[in-house]
């Protein structure tokens, strides 16, 4: 519909930038490849008794060590699901359910993903304390904080690695550390943090760990989480005796395969792929901070995912700018409540103490495979225009601008 | 973004009768930035009729396109008429709106509304 | 390994027919076909709030409705899932947890998937009450058992439309009308009927359907749920509001891309693709019993899935015998404790009472889209030969000899 | 199907000395199908050592290679020789056997052990 709109409107660009990678990435063609003879030619079911099935299981085996290698775990402790959002709620209430430690007690942090977040409000109906540990204006954890919430009650604290939307970075190991010590299990949802930083599990000291393969280039419906020895879980699909009993279900081979394929690419590639979108990430950033002005950065300045921006463009609010964006061919997310279908604004963005207005002007700005410096002159001319025209129809920037004359005439 | 119809997205990219009106008759304000949307209505007002109507809006495609939208509707018309533009209109006039997007229709005939009213208010004191 | 050492002895067959497609068959490639543009072209976040989630949501709908058009229902009241346990855990789990029907006894049948039944087990541990309803030598449930069964605590009912392992068809609408009358939820786990038997929620009576794109040609990860409007069900995967706020995670959309398509397909072509591999599952069983004395047909004669078999070949082991037709090209299943990764013997076959002995030689024979009649006298040569040559080294066998012996001489 | 080393394979596929031996001198019988295995060995004894030793087994792979292993290593032996053949070394002489499988082994050496038993009891009744 509005493809038809744009198209008799004249509107349809010619630019096609897609600044929303995090939200989706087209699958790497060579994981595409690894995956293909998993579909048609060795289709078996690795469970199976006989010869079909030796050809997939030996696969997943492989694409194990490969998941484990890229967060320096064992791959007897890697077990495979089908989202990070799966993953994240095996930790929590497979490890409430398996109830191996006594206690009523739940510590996360505010900006935690909903997979996360809305577990624990769940379990506060039935009766569990949770703690959900605040963050700082660039959107960090005070592990003073995560000290003070400890109680004698505390059964699992569940931090993530990274913030996908502020691109923030937590001291993990500082904050493990402090689980350890009480000999409380510690989880890290890495889904936005894998492929894109460094990972291992024995300097993270986490004893559970989720990530996902369609975070970086693998395929959709792909994660994994790592269980450390010794951490007992509950199985939340219960059935068959795949992934050690603690997810049943026929593998799903492909996106296996697929998840292992792209764990060693960024194993592999991890510094160059990085480097690269972390440079194109700084360049866009310092332009549009010179371009447009009141403009604000949300999340760290320095300890953030690499292909991260996130912005708040000041009187203005999200959808619109995402819309006009688009229109000019280039692709963002906001944080502002319109574009939720929850219709609410970001919790990270109110979080870390952005004002109503801020948060619904953010822009969540994510690289990938074929950003460019070469947009960035586009890029910059287009949101500097944007950000003007919706401004001059904004009643808060109006009023801006008459406090401004006040202030400078006084 | 919602499936925003036609008539939303023309008005939406080209949003008619931006700004405020010089010495308005009659403002009105709704919403705030909590919400998402906030919208100010200013109109002139001549001889009992709506002169001009302009306004400033904080907010997503829909309230754009539903302030301007209303802006058109209301220019020319009596305050009695003005005063008679509901929601539901709006929001025909449009080519309809998304089911997430119908509080968007209420504010700009709310803050047209206001406008009105903020300009009867006046008219009494000045009157009496 | 295997394979090493089959080369080395001369014993690789040219042969290569499979039977064994419950397990797993190969992905339809127009199905594939359909699919590929969703990896690296169309690969946007159908949740995303700008153009490049359009292609992929609008894709996701019209599977949406292929798969509710191939079960009579509303695509609205379909939601995807990653596998047929899921859809299955998200059922009883979330049926339980919601909590909307006051009581504390479920009923299911003592032949269902252990996606059901090991859940079941769980919650039995928990202190709900739980009826296994028995079935008959074929494998039926009789609606009377039902009947007795349910009482005022009754909160679900859950009855599989097929078994794959057997192939008995359960007279689903005369069972669910007992649930219906008493207004108790009823669930269908037809993971092992949908796309080989014709199903309609509505003629079924069914207010919960399971099904799983993999069991008929479309991708592994790819499942659904029907869930009738008014059922009330607690997410079990929480997070994002996907699948309407029933089960979070970014959607697989390559995989639902493909289960609607192979829904599709199936929905067009069933009775020609069902026909044809009945006519030669009933030539094959015809030939086999023919050739092999001391074989029994498990299962229902006539209400059985189309492309099933499954005999028992007395006096010898099921492994065994998995083996031998291995090493002759022909690859099946059993429901031998030897075979089984938890080392128990097929539950269903004791359910309809076979004994061990039988339980332990039982094959489970399913038709494919490669299977044709020519195999038949190769595989019915090679059966007859490998069970001769196994009994002749079973002391069940020779015992049963003796006995005939001493009969016939009486 | 399990991960079987060649020499289980080789067993498997060819398995040597099936059947009875004719007037056994000692017969073992093991296992039952619920487990999913039987055997039955039956030996001949001369000079106190194993002339003959033959087998009937149901049972998967495991537990025929066994079998053909254990009637291998029984043959020729003196009966304490053959006493003295343990499950470990079956397994071993078999390339391993993988973890599940391991009881199988545990079969093969019971059922000789238990001909052997049977034969020394019939002695001792004929010479006592
Ligand atoms: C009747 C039935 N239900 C559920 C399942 C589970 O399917 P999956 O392993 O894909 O989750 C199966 C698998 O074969 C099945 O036959
Ligand atoms: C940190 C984090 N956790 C969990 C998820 C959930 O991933 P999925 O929707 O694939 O289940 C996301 C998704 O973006 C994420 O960023």
């Amino acid at each position: 519909m509005i493809v038809r709109c744009q198209v008799r409107e004249g509107l349809i660009s010619m630019k096609d930038i897609n600044l929303d990678y995090a939200a989706a990435a087209p699958l790497d063609k060579k994981v595409l490849e690894k995956m293909m003879p998993f579909f048609t030619e060795h289709y078996g079911n690795p469970s199976s008794g006989h010869i079909l099935g030796e050809k997939p299981k030996a696969a997943i085996e492989e694409a194990r060590e490969a998941v484990a290698d890229l967060i320096n775990a064992e791959a007897k402790n890697v077990i495979f699901t089908a989202s990070a959002s799966e993953a994240n709620n095996l930790v929590i209430k497979g490890l409430v359910k398996a109830g191996k430690r006594k206690g009523n007690h739940l510590i996360a942090s505010s900006i935690e993903h909903f997979s996360v977040l809305n577990q624990l409000k769940t379990l506060k109906k039935e009766g569990y304390r949770v703690t959900l540990l605040p963050v700082d204006k660039f959107g960090m954890i005070n592990p003073k904080d995560l000290e003070a919430a400890i109680d004698d009650q505390t059964i699992l604290i569940s931090i993530q690695t990274a913030n996908s939307e502020i691109g923030t970075i937590q001291p993990i190991a500082e904050l493990s550390a402090l689980a350890r010590e009480r000999n409380i299990p510690f989880h890290t949802d890495a889904a936005a943090a894998a492929g894109w930083i460094e990972l291992d599990v024995e300097k993270m000291g986490v004893d559970l760990l989720t990530l996902a393969g369609d975070q970086f280039y693998g395929p959709k419906g792909s994660a994994a989480l790592y269980v450390k020895r010794g951490i007992r879980l509950m199985p939340q699909i219960e059935g068959g005796i795949q992934e050690k009993g603690l997810r049943a279900g026929t593998e799903n081979v492909p996106a296996i395969v697929g998840l292992g394929e792209a764990a060693k690419i960024a194993k592999d590639t991890n510094s160059e792929r990085t480097g690269k979108l972390a440079a194109i990430r700084d360049q866009l950033k310092e332009s549009l901070f010179k371009a447009v002005p009141n403009l604000h950065l949300n999340g760290h300045p320095e300890k953030r995912l690499p292909h991260n921006l996130n912005l708040s463009v000041e009187f203005v609010e999200g959808e619109a700018l995402l819309m006009r964006l688009q229109i000019a061919g280039i692709y963002v997310s906001s944080g502002s409540s319109c574009t939720s279908q929850a219709l609410k604004s970001s919790h990270v963005l109110s979080a870390i103490g952005r004002p109503p207005e801020l948060a619904q002007g953010s822009l969540q700005l994510t690289l990938g495979p074929n950003s460019s410096a070469e947009d960035i002159p586009y890029i910059t001319g287009q949101l500097s225009e944007i950000a003007a025209l919706l401004r001059n129809m904004s009643p808060l920037y109006h009023q801006y601008l008459k406090e401004e004359k006040t202030n400078a005439s006084v | 973004m919602p499936q925003y119809s036609d008539k939303v997205m023309d008005h939406f990219t080209k949003p008619r009768n931006i700004g405020e009106v010089e010495e308005p008759d009659g403002v009105g304000e709704v919403g705030n930035p909590v919400c998402g949307d906030m919208m100010k209505f200013t109109i002139k007002v001549k001889d009992n009729r709506i002169e001009d109507v302009k306004y400033l809006t904080f907010g997503c495609g829909a309230a754009i396109a539903v302030s301007s939208m209303v802006s058109e509707m209301a220019r020319g018309k009596t305050l009695e008429e003005a005063k008679k533009i509901t929601n539901k209109q709006v929001a025909e006039e449009l080519g309809g709106l998304p089911g997430n997007k119908m509080h968007c229709s209420n504010l700009g005939a709310d803050a047209l509304h206001k406008a009105i009213d903020d300009y009867m208010a006046k008219e009494k004191v000045s009157a009496g």
